[in-house]
């Protein structure tokens, strides 16, 4: 592992602790609205398996602004968003959940748990079609590895032989339900195990996601097949702002806190020589300030204009087109 | 008394009543509901009856199916109307058809509710009306609740059938206070007249119900007409009657319906009364829904792709006065 | 030619032409499809182009809209409409609402066809015409064809525009003979006059178009009017001047579709309609559409279940009657 | 294994096919109509699978002839309901996919593949919370398990601990797909094997199923938990009738047909003093009567009333009653 790798890790995950409690905050004061879900505690696997990945499409569900922003997209365009405005990631017209660009290959936040796991299968196909053999990257909770979508994503990933790293994310809840009360285990990897190389990994550790993400990748574009990695998480924050989180006890929050992936990167970056004080203190302030610039842009940003909500339907080019 | 609270009522008499009554769907036990709805029912009937299910809409309904035909009368929660295009097959292969094609011998008292409309900045695929869907769909009952009586009457009444029945809640509604009325005979398939009137006939329901009392008083002022305001507890089947008569008495009808609008069930309702009423209208009907277009997350965009208390009230005059009312 | 050969020219045309179009579906390529549709497509593109899926409709759409991301011009085929219901989710909360989330950023050019209807004694499950449901969704095109001219230039323009479109078929039409008649322009968003009249506008489309045609000569002699008969390429977009412009010369509306009647899209074309012409209308608009009835598998049943040449005619006429045309 | 059942078997799967190859006819003069799927090479399945199974409700989908006569259901109201007849079992409104008799705990012939597996898992749900423990039977095709109606039905089933078992009939082709073109691999087991325990089981031999399927009973009725077993069949005809069935080679006919599940049991049956000859031709001339006589009350009975067209739709007397 370089130092330049840790550096990364800590400002992207930094970047998006602090983004995000600041949409919570922003939030509570009523300039975001609709869902906000959080990713807060999760930032290894989501800067890990960012930074891992490389090059190559990404298709996450609605918990993504960390992913959004690893990706390279810009805390300013994705704060925008969070507030419906026209400077936003995607107009406005999608807010939170959705924040799609095909510049940065991000198809990023589906509201519908496990619809996108079929999109990423096919744009996989696609690509090797076309002779493109990067992989593509599909995130998605441990909720999700219930639902038929799933399932016939990865058939269909490893019976079409197509490059998608499966990433589930298991920080043990979907909304109130624990996954051992929608599953008959609680090891999730062994749902795709039968399909496709498995491995679970500690997700508060962004170097272990970091490396089995690469390793991963690799896989998928050597053999042209999919692969399956579990990482295991934990939301702080409830599910999202309209939820009052009060299904986990106070007690297993702190102890999941305890092994916070910040927290913990600082300690082994720091142990290994490959984190300073300094540049620690440098992200920590610099992270600040573009976070408070997104929102100011945010905040300043126009909304989108009334013609816009006819726009985008279709693609109207097209549309009278005679073939 | 909240409305939510009126269909948790509801719930809590009908499983206390029968002990066949279970309710399943994501995270409506332990959790208490999403919108709360079932909150207290899985501590007062625990966890065999209060079913927490996995994120896995299609068999949410295909296991009440099963249960049905096992001698239950399940109640399946599914968290909004989006997640419900997840087990159409069930519901429209499945619950709606397997009575017929067995000849008559198989019942299935199933319930599926769920809360549907446009609630506030939840984006597209959270934000959706499709009655059209359930209503168009021979074999099921279809029933939404504008207010807590309804919302009351109505989901005991559902359960009590022994037809599958989709229950329409509306996002929006669930924390309103609101009284449930004392309703002897209260029969969902009866539309009620909200509001007397015999210049307009105003058919809606859920939230609309609501945004179009708030609009009646504008549109009689400048109109200077009086509205009658009818509410719908059923859209399938559908109390023509009741809406035609007032029409025949107001000679002009209007349906507001949140859904877009093309394509909207409210297009089946101005059918069914017209076929009745067609000689006796003084203007062409009008339908006043969403916009065509999926629901857009930024707020100001969202107010215009829906019917608003304004937005109706300035349609209902634009249409009057083009045709002399 | 077979109506199915047209469609099938359609897709080898445009396959021909451009090496990211690309089909899928259940048994669509090595077994030449379900309906013979896609029939020597696979020897000729590979398996690679003319991709077998499992069964697994959700998916089939799912990935389609993944290949459109990745760069293709996926055409799916859902074997018949009623497993479409499968794939609902990634119909409407995926496939017609990505573009518009997006903002813009994602464009999908997906074709997802399939044929839908009543067959013949396929019971209540494989029976059933859906477009009421495509049609109301926002962000879908959907297409209807007719006869091979309508499927084969109808199909060219789905997999030639960049917007999702929804291409229905007719169980039925497959082994019909029929020949595509050269059109230059064609466009699906224009209404056909298939035949031209002065008495009655009659609006349909796929295999009630043809029903219709044959219950003409009856309503006319009967009637002693002329009729005016109007086929749909696509129903929405709907072609509402070419109808209304009709109805504004016959003043008379009539719409044929198969659907059960409640909640039928036959609904949303007589409002579009009736909205423009409602002061030359001599009667109520008419619609013919099935009854509301799961389909049975008894074959008297089920041609009493949807209309035919000969019960189009006696509603119609009975119509005519009363309103005396 | 007593001489009791191998009768039993002998009786029912000579009766189903017989009774099938009859429809098969039938449906070429014209008194059959709409799809016809036929089980013939796969009688053992069926009918080891209804014996061993016993008590219980039985969900299956529309390839259901065999099941439902091994169940019990009078081959004339079978047939008058491929007749149409309001004689059949579901008064000629389902037809051939849809063989429903509650009296038989039977809920057969789901038309939309897998659809019907929630369903028995709901079914099973109920029972055991109405104090009834008995299990239930689900029947389904290899293609069946890439749908994600399967994995959502066993995962469930596994979550819940409902004595579901699940049958899968493996007959090596969904329509014209063989197994290997939609599944990674190709012991379908395996796709169970995680979430119960599984056995894979020739189905060309009706002892094996029986004493499959009986174990499995066994199993799922004392621990209260779902049980998967894969038995490898054969279906001699096409599809449905309007396949051609060109896809299989005359040879893999030739093959499968050489280890015909009748002939197997009829030799086998002999050997091990279980049958006899005679009792073969009384049994072979018995169910020709049976079924000639099926057929003659097929075309005897009335068609449904034209009040039938509107009848069942909804449970009429409860249509008005107020709560
Ligand atoms: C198909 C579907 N069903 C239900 C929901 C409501 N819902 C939103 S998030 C969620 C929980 C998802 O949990 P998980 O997959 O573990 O992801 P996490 O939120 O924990 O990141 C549910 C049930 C939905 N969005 N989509
Ligand atoms: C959801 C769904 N998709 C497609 C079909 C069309 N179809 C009918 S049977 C069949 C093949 C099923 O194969 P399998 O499960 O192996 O059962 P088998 O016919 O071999 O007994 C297909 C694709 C259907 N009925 N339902
Ligand atoms: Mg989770
Ligand atoms: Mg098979």
């Amino acid at each position: 592992m370089n130092k330049s790798y840790a550096e990364q890790f800590y400002y992207l995950m930094k970047l998006g602790r602090v983004f995000e409690l600041r949409a919570k905050e922003e939030y509570m004061k009523g300039n975001i609205g609709g869902f906000l879900h959080l990713a807060i505690g999760e930032e290894a696997v989501h800067v890990g398996a960012v930074l891992g990945f490389g090059k190559g499409d990404i298709f996450v569900h609605y918990r993504e602004h960390v992913y959004a922003l690893a990706r390279g997209m810009e805390p300013k365009n994705v704060m925008a968003e969070l507030f419906g405005k026209v400077t936003g990631v995607s107009k406005g017209k999608g807010g939170s959940m959705h924040l799609y660009d095909p510049k940065f290959n991000f198809y990023g936040g589906n509201a519908i748990v496990g619809a996108h796991l079929p999109h990423a299968v096919g744009t996989a196909y696609a690509r090797k079609y076309l002779g493109d053999t990067t992989g593509v990257l599909a995130a998605f909770g441990d909720g999700a590895t219930n639902s038929g979508n799933f399932f016939e994503a990865i058939n269909l990933a490893a019976t079409w032989k197509v490059p998608v790293l499966f990433l589930c994310e298991n920080n043990y809840y979907a909304i109130g339900t624990r996954i051992d009360r929608a599953s008959p285990f609680t090891d999730l990897y062994i749902k795709a195990k039968e399909y496709m190389p498995v491995k679970q990994v500690d997700g508060m550790d962004v170097f272990a996601v970091f490396e089995a993400v690469r390793e991963a990748k690799e896989y998928i574009e050597t053999e042209g097949k999919p692969y399956f990695i579990e990482a295991l998480t934990y939301r702080y924050e409830p599910h999202s702002m309209s939820d009052t989180g009060d299904y986990r006890s106070p007690r297993e929050l702190k102890i999941a806190k305890e092994r916070d992936p910040i927290e913990h990167l600082k300690r082994v970056g720091i142990e290994r020589g490959l984190l300073t004080e300094e540049y620690i203190n440098f992200v920590d302030n610099k992270v600040e300030q573009i976070v408070e610039e997104a929102v100011r842009f945010a905040l300043e940003s126009p909304e989108p204009g009334e013609e816009e909500l006819y726009n985008d339907v279709f693609c109207e080019v097209c549309t009278d087109v005679i073939s | 008394m909240l409305y939510r609270e009126a269909l948790n009522k509801a719930l809590d008499e009908m499983m206390e009543k029968d002990e066949s009554v279970v309710i399943l769907g994501e995270d409506v036990g332990f959790y208490g509901g999403n919108y709360k709805v079932t909150e207290g029912l899985y501590a007062k009937y625990g966890g065999k009856r209060v079913i927490d299910t996995p994120i896995a809409e299609n068999s949410i309904v295909g296991t009440a199916i099963g249960m049905a035909i096992g001698g239950l009368r399940p109640v399946a929660e599914i968290m909004t109307v989006n997640f419900s295009l997840l087990a159409m097959d069930q519901i429209v292969n499945q619950l709606a058809k397997i009575r017929y094609m067995s000849g008559g011998k198989i019942t299935l008292p199933v319930v599926v509710r769920m809360p549907q409309g446009v609630a506030k900045q939840l984006a597209a695929q959270h934000s959706q009306s499709l009655e059209r869907i359930f209503a168009s769909v021979p074999g099921l009952r279809v029933f939404v609740a504008s207010d807590a009586t309804t919302a009351y009457y109505g989901l005991k009444f559902a359960v009590s059938i022994d037809d599958p029945v989709i229950f329409l809640e509306h996002e929006l509604l669930y924390h309103e206070k609101m009284e449930i009325e004392e309703e002897k005979n209260f029969s969902p398939y009866r539309a009620r007249i909200k509001k007397e009137g015999d210049g307009i006939t105003i058919v809606s329901y859920l939230k609309m119900f609501h945004d179009t009392m708030k609009a009646v008083p504008t549109v009689e002022k400048e109109l200077g007409v009086s509205c009658e305001v009818i509410d719908l507890c059923s859209i399938n089947p559908l109390d023509v009657s009741t809406i035609a008569n007032s029409v025949k008495k107001t000679k002009h009808l209007v349906v507001v319906t949140e859904e877009p609008k093309t394509g909207a069930y409210a297009d089946e309702i101005i059918y069914r009364v017209i076929e009745d009423t067609f000689y006796e209208l003084d203007a062409p009907p009008l339908k006043i829904c969403g916009e065509d277009v999926p629901t857009p997350y930024n707020r100001k965009l969202e107010l215009m792709s829906i019917p608003t208390p304004e937005k109706i009230a300035t349609e209902i005059i634009k249409w009057g006065k083009k045709h002399g009312i």
